[in-house]
């Protein structure tokens, strides 16, 4: 399907989704334009809906009503998340998920982007290029040294750091962080950023932080969620000037 | 190719895999020979009896392995997997039926005896072809197939797991056992199919068919091994190890999960139904008893016994406990099940990792790490049961 | 040792089977004052708190509680002793009520105290709203929230929290630190801080330490504690 | 004492007999030992007329099956049986001989048409005399009997009837006396009384009045309409039948299930020795009849509390001993469990042998509620289904609404955190494990009262059980409800049409495709909750 | 040196209820062949293996009796399942084997001797008592979904027929194994028999099943008097389960009742009682059918002078032993009993009150007459036939795994 009313320019276009669990409205029309190659930040107050609506364009969420356009054409609540993943759609969780029993290397190998079917999986091996490929990910989220460990025994944000380099590996159009520098170190939130930021010359990304900080960073477009509907849009100077920022988020 | 390489040496990865491929071998040879060549009473002389019951054992085995794919490797825990077996060995049943022909006790050339008495006027549609071996043989591994897709299909695209999925195998089982009792069905009700006389122009009673049999299922032990292994060790196994202990994840990162279900559990009924189709012609009998579901649990008591997540340990663990029934059936009909019940229990807590976790911590450093740790997911259990309590008002 | 110090660990070492998460690791925690440790990922943080809540028994080394060992205790009777633990990650109950996760507290309080304190819900005005919800819906930042709130409920002597601001919007992690404050001149307490914001550590710490691999390379107090110095030691 | 007086007049006129003498009636009951069924046919009315005062006690035992003989000399008996052998008294004499083997004690054998004929004759002297149910039974009888010779005996007993039921059952006999023989109008008066009747030999009756050629027209038209009108109702009744077998079915699989509710649907311990443990309750009903001192009556009120104790404390000492080693690896206590049930099935298999073991329902446990002629619950059933929902809502209050519950849930949904929150999860998952147990046990109690009660009986239910537990919502109490209720009741709506074995198949492939629709049972929770 | 007896009776399992009994008996039979000297002045020596209910597993334990244990005769089995799986061992091993329980017929092997009841030993004449002596035109046949029930209804159904009862006074009803809700079959069946026309249910209900069905009845208040119920599968053990004064004048038809009266059935319970310790324990049909089956096997043993299977085969026909009803047992070279029949009624203390019996024996038939192809059947194992199955039309005999 192809909707017309939707402006050439957006990777992904979300308007007035709505989503309700038992009544409460997690998401209340909810609006959101990316194009592509944007970088996108988003804040806003715990329970506002941003993990929510990652859910709603990664399949995992059906909304109750709204539309949802991944690049013009492909309607996002009609897929599941398999389909949407393959469409070139990554996410990082916010609590961190990576596969447990297998090695951190492993992890990796079946982010690295290729074809997912099962008789290529069959009869997959890993060529040179995609060795390479594996190292030089491990090394950018510091974990060669545990390359050959189960994931499960990483701490928490060796965890956090390898499911960024498997959202990397699967090379994806777009991406979706969600809180990528929680319970990091100061230095790491920034080198976080860095890296996003590197990233964004090639992708366009979607990014869920509380911290102020790596926003600021991040130096790109804000939007400020609230009760489940954007509460404000701009550069972060000027959200964090908006009074209704500041009282339900910001705190004096 | 590449990929055949491993399909053909698919074991030689690790000692426990080399042994394994080993021993079959040669079992499948010395096993033979022993009966054959050395003379009956000679203390070498295996008796036909213990080759009969050996390839019980096998098929057994074979049985164990192909739940520890869907079980060990996917999580799919299956307490249905006897409906593939029985289905496997109804096939082959058939075929041996068809075998009699005129020397029913009837003498009816068309209808096996159980039709003849219950006053079936014509074969129905579904004997038809059964009196081919070919054929037979296909359709011991298209029924389970075809059946496995089906239900898998179903199961796997509405999301059907952990043990929601367990307890409908078990309905398919069960409602198959009824089913099969019921004689208007027309495979033989409670009685089944017996009374076969020969398979391929030899009596089933042969000396030489029965060891050729054995030989056979030696063999389908290692195909189904080294299949297993093939699988297993390739990247596919490792998504299937996902799939089994982070599921949503396998599926975010593009995997459709419900392909490989679909896959390896039809791949894995096509080796129960072969099990069961060598199985009938050593055992001389097919019956709805394959479908109790108590028999399908048995299946999963093997390969935890045996360990689970091990190709090895499972075929291992359906021989030991076999044998302990037999051993324990004959010497201590009385009290058996105290021993077969502790048996059960004292393995549960003392080797986790059943047999295969024994012989592994025996043999620590000549194993491979990587294997070992998939063998053993470090954190909890992966299709640990959905701990719900709340209910609402 | 300071007649002060409640909590007294010292040279602990823990191992996850074969690899040593900790080697030879002493910290303390005073009655009305916060300790704070920091680290980057995977030093042994967690590791160490594990060992303290009694989730996970060290290798060696002993931890003392108000004087008394307590070194192999199961974390139950650590709890009954007002040791209450926010660990990394929330675990909520995610089939109990918001309200239920808050009972569970109950257990280690004497009858006429089983109720929740008023000031809960006015730190975590949220919860209140959402008393019948299951935790495990809540939101991340809530579900935060709600594993704080819940420790407090058992009234403890010793609140170990693992990194409490994680997830959590900026104006709460303001009222946060109020409350820890409040805890603080209540005088009453002993806090230990996992933290890798600095800032919030910093405003906070009484004590700090700052772990690498497994052992303590640079602590002090609050006079001492002087921001170069201890990003240089967290990084690399 | 008149009307017993009157009775036996109107019986001496019916049954034509003469007066005999004494030594007739003994050599009359001596008969009973040699005479085959024809003679003794005869015996009866012959002893039930001698005017021997012993003539009543001697008929009533007869009827009950409680008349002996012995041999050398040949005596006709009572019997009792003591700790050294049978003590018998002689009915003519009153002689008492001690201390005889127990096959010297023959019965004195009655077959059906003699206890037709015995059914009869004392039905027709309780007529008057019984307690309420036994003249209905006797009104019942003779309406079956429909003979016009009765119509004396019945319009007597009309006139002193109070009961409300059984003078309605009385009027019916007279009434289609009235129908079967009377003339037109008295036969089309007759219907009208008929026609509120649900028995089924009044249907009868009518029913061939139709196909009579003789029937006038008027009476034929008349009775169409009636037949049509009962039929409807009989229909209706039909209906709530079913809709009752299918409750009672459905208590039944939620009394087996709601244990597992807890051991396997809280606690995830894939609990394969939960029949066992039901087993274990319906055998403490066995010991308690056989060998404590309680009536029959009470057995089951002091069965049900051990029951739980006995199951219970087996159950605490399963999860102390070995399921505590296996959490978090919930598909080993499948194996464990598995072990346990061999276990527990062989060990009653050794002390209690490998039978079935006799256990007694208690008289108000027996027999049936008569609604009327078409509607009758049985009262087993009834009570079982009161005695599941009373045990449904106790636990749904233990788990909801204690502080046990609370921890009990808490500790399953995270042992650790439960821990740290000072819960002592030793203590709760033993209790935990305990509760549902003996729960099961209780379930086994009743069991006992509607099946065999013998090693296999956990077998017959385990998977039944975890079908309902399933089919409900792993760790959902209402769910578990509601699913067992609705199979029981499918079941039942179904067998009519397709059978038993059908029926159960197709329920089978009702669940499996019903899951498809409903991944995780009827009462699914949703959200982020379960994934988390 | 012994003479080895194998004991082939499942001792756990769903059938352990039944069949540890016939173990017993069989061990009382060694012990007191044994106390009378043994046989051909060896001691007797019983070796029990539990086959646990599980088909497969008879099969594999008979190989382990005959090969491995080298016994010299077998007494087992008691479902037909069971001992179509001994089946094909027995014959290639060319064992011995007693089946001591009625089954459906529709066979005869050269290798078993089959001591229970075929059908026109237990079925039919059951039949005839209801319509000749109870006058009953419409049946009830309901029955366990499986072989034996199966075969005797559809004998049943078209003797039934041939004897003028129309279609429509018959029901049939299956129910699967272990069954235990029977509220809907036992409120049809009262619905069906209150046509006023008399009607009995034909059992075919097979062991576990039975209670719960008993219990049904009774609660529904479905008495003897109205719808009398005959069983062929319910002997006083299955009754000793539970409290039987509601089913007073319910039917069963055996060879045997507990409560027979004969001087070897005095002997025969007091030494069961004995030799059980227990007073409380009953005898049945099937231990009667053991008893039987192995006193003919020691006496064709003595007669033969061996144990030899083929000698003692052939000394096994025309032998002649006493029953435990005061008759005697005679083995036709068919392999199955001359027999009585009796038909009893429940009594209040759970045993049968005999009130009906042939007049003399019954010849067991090993195909019945009253199925069209098996009519043209007939077993004889003596010359000039030597078959089991021989077909009278075509004079061939076939069907069987050896010459
Ligand atoms: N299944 C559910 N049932 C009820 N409420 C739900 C459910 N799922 C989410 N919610 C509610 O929806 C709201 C939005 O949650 P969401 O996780 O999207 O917030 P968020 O913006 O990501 O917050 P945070 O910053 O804390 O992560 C929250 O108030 C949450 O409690
Ligand atoms: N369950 C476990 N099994 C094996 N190793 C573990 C386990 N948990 C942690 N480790 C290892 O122990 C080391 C310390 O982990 P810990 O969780 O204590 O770190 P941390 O300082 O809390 O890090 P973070 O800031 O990421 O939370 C890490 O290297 C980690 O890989
Ligand atoms: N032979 C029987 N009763 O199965
Ligand atoms: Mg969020
Ligand atoms: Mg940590």
């Amino acid at each position: 399907m192809n909707p017309k009313h939707i402006a050439q320019d957006y990777l992904l276009y979300v308007d007035g989704v709505s989503v309700s669990f038992d009544g409460f409205k997690a998401l209340n029309s909810l609006s959101l334009l990316v194009k592509p190659g944007e970088m996108r930040a988003i804040i806003g107050p715990n329970g506002a809906g941003k993990t929510t609506m990652m859910d709603v364009i990664t399949g995992k969420t059906r909304p109750d009503s709204g539309t949802v356009v991944f690049n013009q054409t492909v309607d996002l609540t009609k897929h599941d998340e398999a389909t949407i993943a393959n469409l070139g759609i990554g996410r990082k969780f916010q609590k961190p998920t990576v596969i447990e029993p297998l090695t951190v290397f492993e992890n990796l190998e079946l982010a690295l982007a290729g074809k997912r079917g099962v008789f290529a999986a069959l009869t997959h091996r890993l060529n040179a290029d995609e060795q390479a490929r594996i190292d030089e990910i491990l090394e950018l989220i510091r974990l060669t040294d545990q390359r050959d460990n189960q994931s499960g025994a990483l701490s928490h944000g060796q965890k956090q750091w390898l499911e960024i380099g498997m959202l990397l590996i699967s090379e994806p159009k777009l991406l979706l962080v969600d809180e990528p520098a929680a319970g990091m170190t100061d230095e790491e939130t920034m080198r976080t950023a860095e890296l996003l930021k590197e990233i964004n010359k090639t992708r366009t990304v979607v990014v869920v932080e509380h911290d102020m900080d790596f926003i600021r960073a991040l130096n790109t477009k804000v939007t400020v969620l609230h009760e489940g509907r954007v509460l404000a849009e701009g550069s972060l100077d000027t959200v964090q000037q908006n009074q209704q920022v500041i009282d339900v988020y910001l705190g004096r | 190719m590449h990929s055949l390489r491993y399909l053909f040496f698919p074991s030689v990865r690790d000692a426990a895999g080399r042994s394994m491929l080993i021993s079959l071998l040669a079992v499948a040879i010395i096993v033979p020979i022993l009966n054959l060549l050395v003379p009956e009473g000679h203390f070498l002389h295996v008796p036909t009896y213990t080759v009969s019951l050996l390839g019980k054992y096998l098929c057994y085995a074979v049985l164990a392995v192909a739940l520890d794919l869907v079980w060990g490797y996917c999580g799919i825990l299956s307490l249905g997997h006897g409906a593939f077996f029985g289905l496997g060995g109804y096939a082959m049943g058939m075929y041996l039926m068809r075998q009699i022909g005129d020397r029913g006790v009837y003498g009816n050339p068309d209808l096996p005896d159980f039709m003849v008495f219950l006053s079936w006027e014509k074969l129905p549609w579904f004997w038809y072809g059964f009196d081919m071996f070919w054929f037979a043989l296909l359709m011991a591994m298209v029924v389970p197939a075809l059946l496995a897709y089906v239900f898998g299909w179903l199961a796997f695209r509405s999301r059907v797991t952990g043990v929601y999925l367990s307890i409908i195998t078990q309905a398919l089982v069960y409602a198959l056992m009824l089913a099969f009792f019921m004689n208007e069905l027309g495979f033989g009700g409670n009685n089944g199919l017996t009374d076969f006389k020969d398979m391929l122009g030899y009596s089933v009673q042969g000396q030489g068919l029965r060891v050729t049999l054995f030989v056979l299922t030696t063999l389908l032990l290692l195909v189904s091994f080294m299949i297993g292994r093939f699988i297993t060790e390739s990247k596919l196994g490792r998504v299937l190890v996902s799939i089994r202990d982070a599921e949503s994840k396998a599926r975010f990162i593009g995997y459709r999960v419900e392909h490989y279900k679909l896959f390896i559990f039809v791949v894995s009924a096509v080796l129960a139904g072969l099990a069961g189709a060598l199985y009938v012609p050593q055992v001389g009998i097919i019956n709805p008893g394959e479908f109790a579901p108590l028999k399908s649990i048995e299946i999963v008591v093997w390969v935890a016994v045996g360990g689970r997540g091990s190709l090895i340990g499972a075929a291992l663990g359906a021989m030991v406990v076999n044998y302990a029934k037999t051993w324990f059936t004959s010497a201590l009909p009385e009290v058996w099940l105290f021993f077969l019940g502790g048996l059960f229990v004292v393995s549960t807590l003392f080797f986790p990792q059943g047999l295969m976790g024994l012989i592994r911590s025996l043999h620590k450093r000549a194993l491979h790490q990587r294997w070992r740790l998939r063998q053993k997911p470090l954190v909890d259990e992966p299709e640990s049961l959905p701990q719900t309590v709340t209910e609402r008002s | 040792m300071d007649t002060s110090t409640a909590l007294a660990a010292t040279n602990i070492e823990l191992r996850y089977g074969a690899s040593q998460a900790l080697y030879g690791v002493g910290i303390t925690a005073q009655v009305g004052r916060v300790t704070c440790l920091l680290g980057r990922n995977g030093v042994g943080k967690t590791s160490l708190l594990r060992a303290i809540s009694g989730r996970h028994l060290p290798s060696a080394g002993q931890i003392t509680w108000q004087g008394e060992d307590i070194t192999r205790l199961p974390p139950q009777a650590r709890a009954q002793r007002g040791i209450a633990y926010v660990p990394q990650g929330r675990e909520i109950f995610s089939q109990l009520t918001v309200l239920e996760n808050l009972q569970t507290g109950f257990a280690v309080l004497p009858r006429e105290q089983r109720s929740v304190p008023g000031e809960i819900y006015d730190l975590f005005p949220v919860l209140r709203t959402m008393l019948k919800r299951r935790g495990g819906d809540l939101s991340g930042g809530q579900q935060q929230q709600l594993a704080i709130a819940r420790a407090l409920v058992t009234r403890p002597k010793l609140l170990i929290l693992d990194e409490p601001t994680e997830g959590i919007q900026p104006s709460i992690i303001k009222d946060i630190q109020a409350v820890i404050e409040h805890l603080r001149r209540q005088g009453d307490m002993a806090i230990l801080l996992v933290e890798q914001y600095f800032d919030f550590a910093h405003a906070l710490a009484d004590d700090w330490a700052v772990m690498d691999r497994g052992e303590i390379v640079l602590s002090g107090d609050r006079s001492s504690m002087d921001a170069e110095a201890v990003k240089q030691a967290m990084m690399v | 004492m008149k009307r017993w007086t009157k009775i036996l007049s109107l019986l001496a006129v019916l049954l034509t007999s003469m007066a005999a003498n004494a030594n007739d009636f003994e050599a009359q009951v001596l008969r009973l030992i040699e005479a085959g069924f024809p003679e003794k046919a005869r015996l009866v009315p012959e002893l039930a007329q001698s005017g021997d005062d012993r003539a009543l006690d001697i008929l009533n035992a007869w009827n009950d099956g409680e008349l002996y003989f012995v041999r050398s000399p040949d005596r006709v008996v009572f019997a009792e049986s003591t700790d050294d052998g049978i003590t018998v008294t002689d009915v003519l004499n009153g002689e008492v001989t001690e201390g005889l083997g127990r096959r010297a004690v023959r019965s004195v054998s009655v077959n059906n048409a003699l206890r037709q004929t015995l059914g009869v004759t004392l039905g027709a002297m309780r007529l008057s005399t019984g307690s309420n149910a036994q003249r209905l039974d006797a009104a019942q009888r003779l309406l079956r009997a429909a003979d016009p010779e009765n119509r004396a005996l019945i319009e007597t007993a009309l006139e002193t009837e109070t009961n409300e039921a059984v003078r309605r059952e009385l009027l019916h006999n007279i009434a289609l006396l009235d129908f079967n023989y009377g003339t037109v109008p008295v036969q089309l008066a007759a219907l009208n009384t008929l026609q509120d009747s649900l028995n089924s030999d009044v249907r009868n009756a009518l029913t061939s009045k139709l196909a009579a050629a003789e029937t006038d027209p008027q009476v034929r038209a008349e009775v169409e309409q009636v037949l049509e009108k009962i039929e409807g109702r009989v229909r209706f009744f039909r209906q709530m039948d079913n809709v009752f077998f299918g409750l009672s079915l459905g208590s039944v699989l939620l009394l087996a299930a709601i244990g597992l509710a807890i051991t396997f649907g809280v606690m995830g311990v894939i609990n394969m020795a939960h029949g066992e443990m039901m087993m274990l309750g319906a055998y403490t009903t066995f010991v308690v009849q056989k060998f404590l001192p309680v009536s029959l009556d009470y057995s089951l009120l002091v069965a049900v509390p051990l029951a739980f104790l006995v199951a219970g404390a087996v159950g605490v000492l399963m999860e102390r001993g070995i399921i505590r080693f296996l959490y978090g690896r919930p598909l080993e206590t499948l194996l464990a469990t598995f072990g346990i049930s061999l276990i527990l099935q062989q060990a009653v298999r050794s002390i209690f042998g490998p039978l079935n073991q006799a256990v007694a329902n208690p008289s108000w446990m027996s027999g049936s509620w008569v609604i009327n002629g078409a509607f009758s619950i049985t009262y087993n059933r009834l009570f079982i289904v009161i005695f599941a929902i009373m045990v449904f809502l106790s636990l749904l209050f233990v788990l909801r609404h204690t502080r046990f519950g609370l921890q009990m849930r808490a500790v399953t949904q995270n042992r650790a955190m439960a821990n740290s929150m000072g819960i002592r999860s030793g203590w709760v998952d033993a209790l935990t494990f305990g509760l549902g147990s003996g729960v099961a046990g209780i379930a086994g109690v009743a069991l006992s009262q509607l099946t065999n009660v013998g090693p296999n009986l956990g077998q017959a239910y385990i998977i039944d059980s975890f079908l309902v537990v399933v089919f409900g919502g792993v760790g959902n109490l209402w769910g578990t409800l509601v699913a067992a209720l609705s199979l029981g009741v499918a079941n039942k709506l179904i067998e009519p049409y397709t059978g038993a074995v059908l029926a159960k198949i197709v329920l089978l492939i009702g669940v499996i495709l019903f899951i498809q629709k409903r991944p995780r049972g009827l009462f699914a929770l949703k959200g982020r909750a379960v994934e988390g | 040196d012994t003479i080895k007896v194998g004991v082939l009776h499942s001792l756990s399992g769903t059938m352990a209820i039944s069949e540890t009994t016939l173990k017993d008996t069989v061990l009382m039979m060694v012990e007191q062949q044994n106390a009378a000297g043994g046989l051909l002045g060896k001691q007797l020596e019983a070796v029990v293996v539990d086959p646990a209910s599980d088909w497969p597993r008879f099969a594999e334990l008979t190989r382990d009796l005959l090969e491995r244990q080298e016994v010299d005769v077998i007494f087992g089995a008691w479902t037909s399942v069971s001992r179509k799986s001994v089946l094909p061992v027995i014959e290639e091993l060319n064992g011995l084997m007693f089946y001591p329980v009625q089954y459906e017929g529709e066979e005869s092997s050269k290798n078993i001797f089959y001591t229970g009841a075929a059908p026109n030993q237990q079925a039919i004449p059951a039949v005839d008592y209801l319509m000749d002596e109870l006058g009953v035109e419409r049946f009830v046949l309901a029955g366990t979904d499986y072989v034996y029930p199966r075969t005797t209804n559809r004998i049943l159904e078209s003797y039934l027929l041939a004897r003028g009862v129309a279609p429509e006074d018959i029901m049939i009803n299956y129910t699967p194994f272990s069954h235990s809700d029977w509220q809907t079959i036992v409120s049809d069946i009262r619905t069906f028999g209150s046509t006023g026309k008399k009607t009995a249910v034909v059992s075919t209900i097979n062991g576990d099943a039975n209670v719960p069905f008993y219990i049904e009845l009774g609660n529904q208040g479905v008495s003897a008097e109205d719808i009398p119920v005959i069983a062929f599968s319910v002997g006083e053990e299955e009754l000793s389960g539970f409290d039987t004064s509601p089913l007073v004048g319910h039917l069963a038809a055996w060879n045997y009742f507990m409560s027979a009266e004969s001087n070897a059935n005095d002997e025969f319970i007091e030494s069961w009682w004995d030799f059980i310790g227990d007073e409380d324990r009953v005898t049945n049909d099937p231990m009667e059918a053991t008893y039987i089956g192995f006193s003919m096997w020691a006496e064709a043993v003595e007669k033969a002078g061996t144990t030899d299977v083929d000698a003692v085969r052939e000394a096994m026909y025309g032998i002649v032993v006493p029953n435990l009803t005061g008759g005697y047992a005679v083995m036709n070279t068919n392999h199955h009993l001359t027999k009585p029949v009796l038909i009893g009624e429940i009594q209040a203390d759970g045993q049968f009150q005999t009130v009906w019996q042939t007049a003399g024996g019954v010849i067991g038939d090993a195909w019945t007459n009253f199925l069209p192809e098996s009519a043209k059947i007939v077993a004889d194992w003596s010359a000039p036939i030597s078959c089991g199955n021989y077909n009278i039309e075509t004079s061939v005999c076939s069907g069987q795994n050896y010459e």
